[in-house]
């Protein structure tokens, strides 16, 4: 074998071009990491958002705690400007799966806030509306996150918001559940029929071409089961008693109790 | 039965699905078109590997450079059907089309030039953009995974070469195997594809010097000092 | 159903007690985020000391892609060192799964380093020795990453040092195989010596226990084969020619070429 | 053939695996033992869901708190084995065990006082440590899930007290469930075996409503006046 | 390279291979065609769920029945693609299309007449063959799907027809699956998809089971009386 | 190309192989048999929950322990064509088959006279050896998990009970299948199919307590008092 | 419990079930009996690699070929089981069978005459039908599998001939598998397990390339001269 | 709770359950043994493949030879564990053990004798019985794939031996490999384990033709004129 002496040298085109290639890529790879640690923060922050609304079934006031839930989107949605700021001038996709868990987790956790605001299902434009950022002049003191920035806009593929949603749904079978169990007569029917609606949306189209849809599909086939057994026991258990009897049931209740009556959440 | 609202949305998320499924099925057949012009132009660029490819490379540089002229064609019409900055949308359908139609431009090139393609010669004889910002382009990696199906090839040229008797080849193709890989050794390359495919690449690079070896000791390549005339013969 | 209202009051002991439990919940799962930050940073840098090493055999001086390259480890051990200042006072075994990856990833790059340098198999205990990190008195004005801070060590478990070790057998590999190519007659086969040193050290104790060894162990077979079959060829195409002829090939070759000699590795 | 460094790396850490080994086969023998005597524990708690249940509830109570004697010496041989700082290191081996206890404990805790037991009162149960700095104690994770299961017994007790003739035990888990159920609410669960066990609380807590329900509308719970008497009587 | 004869012998292979995929893709438009309706076609049926299905069942048959217009013209056209006598060579293409459909007419039947779809009720609504030998037919096994579809669906209804405050339907619906199981273990199936499929009939069977069960404990279902009548009818 | 000596050996190995394929093929057939018989069986048994179930037990039983004839012969056949003491070797093949005949053979006994089958009279049921040591006969693993599908079908029973208007089954099965959750937890389970399918057991047991509360919330079942003697009786 | 139409309909289902289980089994027989021939074939043909295979090439081919009339009888009492026309029903049973029938009729053909075996003489060779129309034939997809593997096998013929002594037949080889190659690209083949294997075509392609060249560097092979008018005598 | 029979019914399963678990203790230590001392002779073993392997190949027989006086004692612990008959039972505990002990017996003798291990010998340095039916043997199986790992460390001995200036090795070995390979060739493997590690032997046979080539184009084996002799004398 021959001792050859290698080629390189700096001056060589080859080289040169790969030190090209070499600044490009390494470009990519830690913005890659930038947006897989920023997704991150978004999917823990959107997933105690939800835990939080959770909480209106428990006796708290339900407009305080959507308030705070509110705040709470509030501060994704700052994470969510800075992956908008790191896709400046890119192609979105390729980077999305970078983020993608985060943005889904965030569109759950905002199609779930929506619903119980009582404004039904979110639509893909009030998601997109909600990530324009308008310019700002000076840099946010407080955490210093933030600096100034101009406009930007996170564009959100409506696969991801679909996947969102289909996701948002097991958080409603989980509301339609607490709710049977808190006493609520009327909310898990509703609850039922909502999901039933989102149910045939979801049928109507071909899932052939996504894996994750598909999957998804099959959570939320569960989830609506569920839901119509929660309605079915409420039903089934309610007719041992003429109606009129069940109110007085519930009112005698209510007084001996804290005397609150709990407003419906939608 | 269902809202209107819920119902609009899931009418308009279908109309999106519709036509995602449109736009990727016109991708699909152009893709195919550029993968049957590329095994053409891969046929005639096979040539060279023949016992009198030697002397034929240059009319089977001339016949492959006129079938480029179909790839630019195709990839016009392929990007036409794309929408703005959603070209990794669709990556996977045209990855592996994109790193082959790099490898045949790129070894066209070497056989006229013995010289390293750049992104800017590849992007010009595929007619595509040389950046991403202008439209349809040839992503990085898929440009570098060209670039190692080359040193593959070459390494059976090298072999090649000397059977049909034509012993200076090889220490050319080992300069340029060695050049492109210590370019290669600049790259901070992750866990993927193309690590994969650049481990090997050493390979390829030891498979060229053990010829560049066999035909030394046997004292079959021409004397150093006149290297840089050997190579104007050729050409 | 009966309306019941919720009993929850923040004056029940067990509400009391639950924000406890969130307060503790919440401390572990961002400090076990914050780890798998800091660990994938560890990884990609250490992944790129690899990298650099492995630039010793283009040509480049090896004295010098060694120095180059310990600066990069070092900056490594500074993230190292955020992960201790992390785990101090807490079992490390319960964030284990948060640092591992990129841990490993550093014993690989130390251990590669450290064989280039012709020191043979880095030791554990050398490996736990870079990992003491004194006090620092002062801020460290520069990055500010890295404040003042007791003395802390990160303590590396036996296991995560032998997976370390395992993926640097991968690399010394590649090293093989290019050194064969760039012509090196004495290099390959000393690898492949130290390599089946490595082997049957593996070979000597049972993989049961772990998965991830038994795996790694397959790797490491296949990489001894891939060096062995090197050396064969190298063995294979050097009979061809007398000892003594192929010296006249390679000093003819090298005074050709550049004229320099280059070092053998170790 | 190995060199005297890497063969003493290689037989050094050979030594640690054969000390893993015989530390987690020991742990494994002494959690054993543990979860034998709890499925003991068990047994005799089971007793409660017997028609007879409610009258012995005191007996029941006392046989089973004597036998966590045996549980806490168990605890101190296991705690004697592990090497300090380890605890999650090996885990896995107690983890289900420790959940076990968690659960048998609240259990008891539950029939003799009403109260949802303390990670104190835990601890001292099974003796084991408060806190992680002191030694071996009960995971946080563990401990919540202990108190799930509780939940999910629970709502078997107040299906079987009203088979039993019990009508106001339902109306007092009821309260207990729905006050663990808000506890449960606060926190922030990953995705996590422990978010699906919560999950399954909803339906404890429906399960239990109901009962409820079903005695209130037959009017066979005492007048919610009288409630606190009825407890007293009970206990 | 080739030489003439083995370049013409591979032109006649790619003939056949293009002729192939031609058909494949042809095959496949219809498929997803059919699979279009038949997303229809359900959400119509799915209607029966609602509170409102039960009034609305005969108007819903009526809708979905002349909807199987357009699976019958785009079964026809399906079969016209297909080279005669190649069902099984395009199987896997067709498979859950036929699986599915049978389920939606077996769906439909059942809703308009409390029975269960024989071979032919299918064949018929489906505008295939009877038999294989007769052309474009639906595969035994995919029948048999169909049929495990429909038992999963049927405990769907019994449940929500409850809610809907129809209490006679789940002892019809526990009678014609009870006799579907009965049917189901005279056969020796293989140890496959249809197997594990019918494994999980007893589920469905079970949950229709309680239904019943809470329908009647609480004296909601017609007086007990008329059962055995409508039973002997029906048998 | 082999020499004579190694060709021998291997033609030896072929005729021990082929030994081998000849017999797991006659104990498929065999096992087949089996389960088509266990398969009848099975469906005579399930008129028990029929609404007329209740009291047509007697003839169910009378059939059904006719047709254990069948049973016992195809054991018999099976047993036959086994090499002496290889049990284990072929265990896989009748592993599920054992499993399903216990459970058959349990339910009869239940049916039949209320008390839990034991290993001895299954056994003699299904004509195989009591003892490893004698032959043929029913693994432990096998025949508790035939005991742990009876509590299965128990809970379904309970609820069809109620259904058919017999309010007493319940809380006999109950009983029953509480006693059997007892022998159970006596058990230290490995870590196997076994003990998952024992974690299930207690959602058996809960259904079944759900089924008595019910018919003693709405004072269905025979009066109390009665309980402890009807307790005794079955004791 | 089943009403008496049910049980009928079910029952024809069964008698269908029966019937192809009883031919797949049949096949079964078959194809195992062909796959015994081939392995003998195989390894009369494998003959070939030995030392002494150059010389005993023509006694080997007589004797494979006469082993071929077994191949031929066993292939028409496959076809013979087979209901007309539903060969793809069954065509897993057989694939492998096929692919490796053909490789071996192509191998033997190769060594006879170093010609490219065709589809009409494979269909002769193992006795079946050249056409699908016809009944039982060889598919594309297998007959192009069975070449791919005879290129892997012309890989390890063209090193074993050097061993052996044979210099030229490397050439030959190198010609003949470069004309296949050349075949293959003209295909355009699906993402399947056949493009994966043509994938593989290249290994074989250039392993034979690096011998022809081992051969050549040292001289060994015939003049060059005279490869002209061998290549012409090939083609 | 248990009733008293069913309490002892129960605890007499334990026991069984004890005991079982109690062995299968047992046999755990008894193999991991064995594997520890397989461990030990393969590190023995692998001297072979060392520079100086050659030379001291026999040096490296005697020593690895000696300490099969400890597996053999060790098998003896084994067996005497096991209860009479019951080898199939605990099959799985000692499966992979006894591939590898085949494996190295058959290593050992080949390295000694350049001979296939016989079952007999194997079964003799094992210290097992040779038939099923005299006690603890080596399954068929097993000792199949003891002799297919052995053909795996073959192809590395070839490269090693080379590399160690050993040239006339390699083709000692393709001739021994060889014929394994014909004599595999004769078995009718199912599609399990065995098979799918049968297939992997072809990359062994080539691996080895390779370095015979290697060596013979290079004219480093001994003259071709001794061969042929050497062949017979083998056959
Ligand atoms: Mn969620
Ligand atoms: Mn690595």
């Amino acid at each position: 074998i021959l001792r050859r002496e290698p080629k390189v040298d700096e001056n060589s085109p080859i080289v040169a071009s790969f030190r090209t290639y070499q600044s490009l890529m390494d470009r990519k790879n830690d913005k890659f990491e930038r947006l897989v640690k920023i997704s991150r923060d978004v999917t823990i922050q959107s997933k105690r958002a939800i835990f939080h609304i959770h909480r209106i079934n428990s006796g708290v006031d339900k407009t305080t705690v959507l308030g705070e839930a509110d705040e709470k989107l509030i501060a994704v949605r700052e994470k969510l400007c800075q992956i908008a700021l790191e896709l400046q001038g890119e192609d979105l996709y390729q980077y999305i799966r970078a983020f993608s868990p985060g943005l889904q987790e965030y569109i759950e956790a905002v199609s779930f806030h929506h619903y119980c605001l009582g404004k039904g299902l979110v639509s893909l434009t009030q998601v997109q509306t909600d990530l324009e950022f308008p310019a700002t002049e000076k840099p946010t003191t407080e955490d210093g996150e933030c600096p100034s920035h101009p406009a930007v806009t996170l564009y959100v593929p409506p696969i991801e918001y679909m996947l969102g949603i289909a996701d948002f749904t097991g958080e409603l079978m989980r509301l339609c559940i607490t709710s049977v169990s808190s006493g609520d007569m009327d909310l898990p029917f509703q609850l039922c029929q909502f999901m039933r609606e989102v149910y045939h949306g979801f049928s109507s189209f071909s899932h052939a071409g996504s894996w994750e849809l598909s999957r998804k599909m099959h959570t939320l086939r569960q989830s609506l089961h569920k839901v119509e057994n929660a309605c079915y026991t409420l039903q089934v258990r309610g007719l041992e008693i003429p109606k009129h009897m069940l109110a007085d049931v519930f009112s005698s209740q209510d007084s001996e109790d804290t005397g609150e009556r709990r407003n419906d959440m939608s | 039965m269902a809202s209107t609202s819920t119902q609009e949305t899931f009418s308009k998320f279908q109309e999106y699905l519709t036509k995602d499924q449109d736009i990727r099925e016109e991708i699909r057949v152009s893709v195919r078109e550029i993968e049957q012009t590329a095994r053409e132009i891969l046929t005639v660029l096979q040539g060279v590997h023949q016992p009198t490819g030697c002397k034929d490379t240059v009319s089977i540089c001339k016949r492959s450079r006129e079938m480029f002229v179909n790839i630019r064609r195709q990839y016009k019409e392929l990007a036409a059907k794309l929408p703005a900055e959603q070209y990794y949308r669709f990556h996977d359908h045209w990855r592996f089309a994109n790193q082959r139609c790099v490898f045949l431009a790129a070894f066209l090139v070497y056989l006229e030039s013995d010289k390293l393609i750049t992104r800017e010669e590849a992007a010009e004889l595929l007619g595509v953009q040389q950046r991403r910002e202008d439209g349809f382009h040839i992503d990085l990696d898929d440009f570098l995974m060209g670039l190692l199906q080359l040193a593959n090839e070459m390494s059976r040229l090298a072999v090649n070469s000397v059977t049909a008797g034509d012993y200076s080849r090889p220490t050319k193709i080992a300069n340029f195997v060695a050049e492109l890989d210590a370019g290669f050794r600049l790259l901070n390359l992750k866990n993927d594809a193309l690590r994969k495919r650049f481990d090997g690449l050493k390979y390829d690079v030891k498979k060229i010097e053990e010829v560049v070896y066999d035909v030394t000791i046997r004292g079959l390549n021409p004397p150093p000092a006149q290297k840089p005339e050997a190579q104007t013969e050729e050409q």
